[in-house]
């Protein structure tokens, strides 16, 4: 992959709905572009918002979030909680210089294929659009950011 | 650490940071009389005589304890602690700013230039009708003149040199910064990599009553005359004690004021900053998108808030913020 | 009575065929708050023959008009009063908002002649805008001469709904039956009322055209409505223009005279039919004008 | 945590995914990533050659961890955490990576699905690094059961369930059971009494001493999990005592209110106290409190003045009870497609445009008409019989502006409508559809049958119906004929799409339910589970899930109840190890996390300072993990690490 520029992009879909319509999607085989790689949670509230920063941190040009449509969730109302850490996470990931198009939360359903591959296809084409994702010239090895974690702890 | 012989030799050090470390040592009171019958401070430019040369002629591993406050950000700070790492047996990293990168390392929001541009030309006190700039190299007649390298980031200490210790705060309590001296002296310290700090939260510090938490609107300190009794964040304000490391005896809060996280986060989370902002805003009460928006509407500034003290340690590190007002 | 400011975009029919169905407009829309500009240069919407033959020549041409309008600033929406530029500018609309390929070439087009659109412009019928912004009660408010007993068949033709969107059903359109209904007069049961009239036939195939002439003026006539009233031009010269054929092909003996709401309206406002362009028509107006 | 030996399998899924990915060299990747003991390609991984594959690798290999590179975890997860159990080692430590549904079936180019896959298994290895054995659990199950909807498919599924000798409560929104079959005459292709085969269900459903009725009653949440399931149902009003009423009928004869019957499809009139027809079961009225003259004005009361049983009782109130039960049924049905929303066919605005519902009831001899099929003139049925009908197929279905699916079941039922009018009235009937489609045992053969009854058959929807001269006309294009055609009718019978049934979204909501992109309820697999749902224990049949005939319906009704007696009669049931814990040496006792839980399974523990989390409530989503500000809060088998090891591999590949 070394002339055209092929966005990674990292998905979290719930297990319920979306991971299912993704399912779908391919039971149907609707094409799609292969830039997506997918990881499965049980539901859309489980996604913290440092699996976004990370995900960026550790090379994806994009990141996307999906969940069970709102009132559909399969633990009531997780996705309503996505949905408000989404709308806090969205203006820092703004201000840490990630554009908007490089991050997405939706509302994918079980038999949603057709708009999962919809979805698909229309996030990679923004995110190529915007071109590789990059961390501000000199910053550090990420090898640093586990240290300063600062490893167990005692009263001393 | 080496088999002691003798008084123990401290060596501390003040890179990028506002200086509160330094007093923070003066804070343990008559207690740093006790220091100073335990150890001989070999290096301390504050306070103490001695010149980078004198720690350039010792050997390695003469230094028993380097304390080091502030971040890096230029090629001098990161110099010296160079030089400090090579001299000293451990190093500890004293203060917020070393250990995270602190209040200077929200300058990672912003580019070098706009740093520059604000600081020489753009901000309302600056009268420099020439443009003069720093450069870190010039020829004059006498010779050449250097100025240490403004980098394009601030540094947390970790990034710069290995660490071994680690001691938040800002600045670092008196209480904590004792017991890591008493730990020293007896050899009772933790194995190297640890933050010489509880593992739990302010939470569990903070006599505050804690309920089920739900937020409709969020308050500004000084919106409200907080109840003494009642946790903060279930009043509206955005305390980030529920995720910042323990140690401080929830000051603040015993002061009616919210956590800022000084501590940092705890061994088990990744990035303090979006930790806090994720749970704060679950805790916002509604299930209406616009409605949440309008929420969270009511803390300014979320970035600043929640990577207060971590900037540099958070996964992205910082990057361009829009310009600020004013800066064009 | 404060104004309510719009860009109009009166069409090509707007100042010809339909001259009067403008100055009828350009007479109720102050006396009802409604603040009308044209805008300035513009163009054909792209309909008819373009639609087929070149369309998306169609949507650029639209959007070229909608881009004048966004220019013009104000944030206001564009008002149109002829179904067909309705129907069109409004596709342009849809189209350029919901497919990318579109948009691209929409941009790019406009880019070769220095303008921009940012999709900002909203396309309503004038009839929206009475049933909505203006609201029936005002409506109500400023009638001076009730058209009592006056029946009349609101015919809105296939366009208003179609394609589909959130003014109105295609298949029972109501608006106009509601601002009938607001000037007192009565408003019959119509079933065709959103059925074809034939228009884009008539010249290609007129005996096809003049039969849905035929059905739709028929059903008029057999509810004993005194007039039909149009919201669109091309209908309006279909089914007054080819009466007499109709009658000559089929034997009826249809007289209707076929008015445009906005005539209907500015009567009941108080105003004079000759000065809202009635009695401009082939079928003439008869009684309704002296009302 | 003892050394990792990981083993890799890439499943070529036939050429499923071998036609797409280079399986061979997605294994000598694997072989090289850390950790990895053995990586092998084959052809079928779930098959028992694949499954023997990965029991001996264990067993002489020393493998701990095993990642399969195949389909989806959705579909073969539990198969192959059965094989790692079987070879003695626990089921969790193995994770999959879904090559197919993900990778092979959705990419076009050969080399971006290989690239893509391997990017897949490198998560999936590094992930099963952190893997940590769980152990399944087990609850013990409710013995009784819930089915919510006393249409036939609920019916049939209460009385399987009984006769098994479990409980089961039938709870019935409407005041009497027997759904939308009740309302028909005849059924095709048999052309047999619909009446006559329902109502000794009703009865037996109604009288078995397992099965408890709740009519005119609706569920009102559900809390719990598989097994044990807390049932709200609300038990409204009836304003008659059930337990007095002798269903004399002596109340509607005195009840001076007349409201256009539903149970007719407003052909004729009920009273404001009303059973909705003669075979109702329970045969006890109900009144229709917005319609009654003593609600609303305060005045009347003649039902009550002439109940010989004092059974009226305009004090009740509206009551709630908790069920308690293992598993619940829903079969809540369907409507029909209100053509009031199209008035192009004509329904609303000519009288003698029917819909099929509404014809059901005039060919009915207990309908309004005693059976016999009249025109209506000015509200009124007159005593003409047309002499020509129109079925129109097809309206609302199969129609991007209504419904894009096909109902399934009106081709059938507008046959059997064509073929009873045509013996009723001798009509020349004409039958417009877009295709017939008649699959079905017998159902070809009644079409045969009908066509050959003289039935005009003419291929085009038809598009419109409009009134001319006082003459009916239905407007289509024959697409046999390529013309079109405007044929005269005394008489239009509309064969209406079928729909969700109203509520729909409650109910899937209430219960836990997904729907389809049509709004029927989505079963969890479309071949293999068709009627179980995303929720385990919950189980969907009949036209709830989607059009279906009655046999499919009575199938699918007596298919729930052996997934509800399985359930049952295995006595407990496995509940994931997939749950939030809580550090409580690291927890601070915030309570972010408590209101998160939307099962209340997280509780404050005011002696440890602490909070902790109910196991056997929790089903972990991982909610409060992900807002836990201490990090003292983790999800079991989907930790920080876990998923970090994730992150890493997939955004750097």
């Amino acid at each position: 992959m070394t002339e055209s520029f092929e966005p990674r992009i990292v998905g979290f879909l719930c297990n319920w709905c979306s991971y299912a319509g993704a399912d779908l999607a391919g039971v149907s085989r609707l094409k799609y572009p292969a830039n997506l790689r997918i990881i499965r949670v049980m539901c859309s509230g489980r996604v913290e918002p440092s699996f976004i920063l990370k995900a960026f941190r550790d090379g994806a040009d994009g990141v996307l979030v999906a969940g069970c449509h709102p009132g559909d969730c399969h633990y009531m109302e997780g996705n309503y909680k996505t949905m408000r850490r989404w709308v806090m996470i969205e203006g820092i990931l703004e201000d840490f210089g990630v554009e908007k198009g490089r991050f997405r939360l939706a509302w994918v359903s079980a038999s949603e294929g057709d708009r999962f591959a919809a979805l698909v296809r229309e996030m990679v084409e923004d995110v190529r659009r915007l071109g590789p994702f990059r961390l501000p010239e000199g910053t550090p090895d990420q090898a640093t950011l586990a240290v300063a974690a600062g490893g167990g702890g005692s009263g001393a | 650490m080496p088999e002691r012989t003798g008084k123990l030799k401290f060596a501390l050090y003040w890179a990028a940071g506002c200086g509160g470390c330094e007093v923070a040592l003066l804070d343990t009171d008559e207690r740093l009389l006790e220091l100073a019958e335990l150890a001989d401070i070999v290096f301390w430019p504050i306070a103490v005589d001695a010149k980078r040369e004198h720690v350039e002629a010792m050997g390695e591993g003469d230094i028993d304890v380097a304390f080091i406050n502030g971040a890096v950000r230029n090629s001098e700070q990161e110099e010296m602690c160079r030089l400090l790492r090579e001299k000293s047996g451990t190093v500890v990293a004293f203060g917020s700013c070393a250990c995270f990168g602190g209040i200077p390392g929200l300058a990672n929001f912003f580019s070098r230039r706009e740093i520059l541009d604000w600081v020489y030309s753009a901000s309302p006190s600056t009268a420099n009708p020439d443009g003069i700039r720093p450069l870190p190299q010039h020829q004059v007649r006498e010779g050449r003149l250097t100025l240490p390298e403004f980098y394009r980031q601030v540094y947390k200490l970790n990034d710069i040199i290995q660490v071994d210790y680690y001691l938040p705060g800002c600045p670092p309590p008196p209480n904590l910064v004792l017991e890591a001296v008493t730990a020293i002296a007896e050899g009772k310290l933790p194995p190297p990599g640890s933050t010489l700090a509880p593992d739990t939260t302010v939470c569990e510090e903070c006599e505050r009553v804690k309920e089920e938490k739900r937020v409709r609107a969020f308050k500004r300190p000084h919106e409200i005359v907080p109840d003494p009794d009642r946790c903060l964040l279930e009043l509206g304000m955005v305390c980030c004690g529920p995720a910042t490391r323990a140690g401080c005896g929830a000051r603040c809060l015993s002061a009616n004021m919210p956590c800022r996280g000084c501590f940092g986060p705890t061994s088990r989370v990744l990035d303090h900053g979006a930790r806090i902002a994720g749970a704060i805003a679950t805790l916002v009460d509604s299930q209406d998108e616009e409605e949440i928006r309008d929420i969270l509407e009511g803390i300014p500034d979320p970035s600043g808030t929640f990577y207060r003290f971590g900037l540099p340690a958070s996964l992205l590190g910082g990057n361009r913020r829009k310009l600020r007002e004013g800066v064009s | 009575m404060t104004m309510r400011r719009y860009w109009y975009y009166p069409g090509c029919s707007g100042h010809a065929s339909a001259r009067d169905y403008q100055r009828s407009v350009a007479l109720i829309s102050p006396a009802l708050g409604l603040d009308l500009v044209e805008v300035e240069d513009w163009n054909c919407c792209g309909t008819t023959a373009m639609t087929s033959v070149e369309p998306r020549l169609s949507v650029v041409l639209s959007a070229r008009n909608l881009a004048l309008a966004e220019e013009a600033g104000g944030r206001a929406d564009l008002v149109v009063t002829c179904n067909s530029c309705y129907a069109i500018l409004r596709r342009a609309q849809e189209q350029y908002a919901r497919r990318r390929e579109v948009r691209a070439e929409v941009d790019e087009a406009l880019a070769g002649i220095g303008r921009r659109y940012s999709g900002t412009v909203r396309v309503r019928h004038l009839l929206e805008v009475l049933v909505r912004d203006v609201g029936l009660d005002a409506l109500r408010e400023r009638v001076r001469r009730p058209l009592s007993g006056l029946r009349l068949a609101p015919y809105y033709g296939c366009l208003l709904g179609r394609p589909r969107n959130d003014f109105e059903d295609p298949e029972e359109p109501l608006s106009m039956d509601r601002l009938l209904e607001a000037t007192g007069a009565t408003v019959v049961r119509f079933d065709r009322k959103s059925k074809c009239c034939g228009g884009a036939l008539i010249t290609t195939h007129e005996e096809a055209a003049l039969e849905l002439v035929r059905e739709v003026l028929s059903e008029a006539a057999a509810r004993e409505a005194r007039a039909v009233v149009t919201a669109c031009p091309m209908c309006q010269f279909n089914l007054d223009a080819y009466q007499a054929k109709v009658n000559a092909a089929f034997g009826t003996r249809l007289r209707l005279p076929v008015l445009y709401f906005s005539q209907v309206l500015g009567l009941s406002l108080g105003f004079g039919a000759s000065e809202l362009g009635l009695g401009q028509r082939f079928v003439p107006v008869g009684g309704v004008g002296k009302l | 945590m003892s050394e990792v030996r990981i083993a890799v399998y890439v499943c070529h899924c036939g050429t499923n995914i071998a036609d797409k990915v280079d399986v061979a060299g997605v294994r000598e990747f694997a072989r090289r990533l850390p950790g990895v003991e053995v990586a092998r390609d084959y052809q079928y991984m779930c098959a028992d050659p694949g499954q023997e594959l990965l029991r001996s690798d264990i067993r002489e290999r020393g493998i701990n961890r095993v990642v399969v590179a195949s389909c989806s975890p959705r579909m073969h997860e539990a198969t192959f955490r059965q094989v790692l159990e079987s070879a003695g080692l626990n089921g969790y430590l193995f994770e999959m990576a879904n090559i197919r549904e993900h990778c092979s079936w959705v990419t076009e180019e050969s080399e971006l699905a290989t690239h893509k896959a391997r990017a897949l298994v490198a998560a999936a290895v590094k992930r099963v690094r952190f893997h940590a054995p769980l152990e399944e659990r087990y609850v013990e199950v409710n013995q009784k059961a819930l089915v919510v909807g006393g249409g036939i498919a609920g019916i049939e599924a209460a009385l399987k369930i009984a006769r098994a000798g479990k409980k089961v409560w039938l709870v019935e929104r409407g005041p009497s059971i027997g759904g939308k079959m009740a309302g028909l005459d005849k059924t095709f292709p048999t052309l047999d009494c619909s009446a006559c085969i329902l109502t000794p269900k009703m009865v037996e459903a109604a009288q078995h001493p397992k099965i408890t009725l709740l009519s005119y009653s609706e569920v009102e949440g559900v809390d719990g999990y598989v097994g044990n399931f807390q049932v709200t149902v609300r038990r409204k009003a009836r304003y008659v005592r059930e337990e007095d009423c002798t269903g004399c009928g002596t109340c509607y004869q005195k009840c001076p209110k007349k409201v256009p019957s539903e149970f007719d499809g407003g052909l004729s009139h009920r009273k404001a106290i009303y059973v909705p027809f003669p075979q109702a079961v329970p045969n006890v009225p109900v009144i229709d409190r917005s319609n009654c003259i003593r609600f609303q004005t305060g005045r009347c009361g003649a039902c009550e003045k002439f109940c010989p049983r004092d059974a009226v009782d305009f004090e009740q109130e509206d009551e709630f009870l908790t069920l308690e039960v293992g598993a619940v049924i829903v079969a809540t049905g369907y409507e029909t497609f209100q053509p009031q929303e199209a008035p192009q066919w004509g329904w609303g605005r000519y009288e003698n445009v029917l819909t099929a519902r509404q014809l059901e009831r005039l060919v009915n001899a207990s309908g309004p008409t005693g059976g016999k099929v009249l025109l209506r003139r000015d509200g009124e049925f007159t005593d003409e019989v047309p002499k020509s009908v129109a079925v129109l197929h097809c309206i609302g279905s199969r129609d991007e502006n209504y419904y894009p699916y096909c109902s399934r079941l009106c081709c059938m039922a507008s046959l059997k409508l064509a073929h009873l009018i045509r013996e009723k009235t001798g009509a020349q009937v004409y039958s417009f559809y877009i295709d017939i489609r008649s699959a079905g045992k017998g159902y070809e053969e009644f079409y045969t049958r009908v066509q050959a009854e003289g039935i005009q058959f003419i291929r085009g929807k038809g598009a419109e119906v409009l009134e001319r001269d006082g003459q009916l006309y239905v407007h289509a294009e024959d697409t046999l004929l390529g013309a079109y055609r405007e044929v005269p009718v005394d008489m239009v019978v509309l064969s209406t799409a079928v729909t969700p049934a109203p509520g729909a979204e409650r109910v899937a909501q209430i219960f836990g339910i997904q729907r389809g992109q049509d709004g029927f309820f989505l079963e969890s697999h479309p071949k293999l589970e068709p009627l179980k749902t995303a929720t385990e224990g919950i189980y969907i049949v009949g036209c709830c899930q989607g059009p279906k005939d009655i046999p499919d319906s009575v199938a699918q009704g007596a298919g729930g109840a052996a997934e509800v007696l399985s359930l049952l009669t295995a006595g407990r049931v496995q509940i994931s190890p997939v749950v939030a814990e809580i550090d409580a040496e690291a927890c601070s006792g915030c309570k972010v996390c408590v209101p998160l839980c939307p099962y209340s399974a997280i509780k404050y523990d005011e002696e440890r300072g602490a909070c902790g989390v109910n196991e056997a409530l929790c089903k972990g989503c991982g909610t409060c993990v992900a807002s836990c500000p201490s990090g003292a809060l983790s999800c079991r088998h989907f930790t920080d690490e876990q998923i970090y090891a994730q992150i890493e591999e997939v955004s750097s590949l």
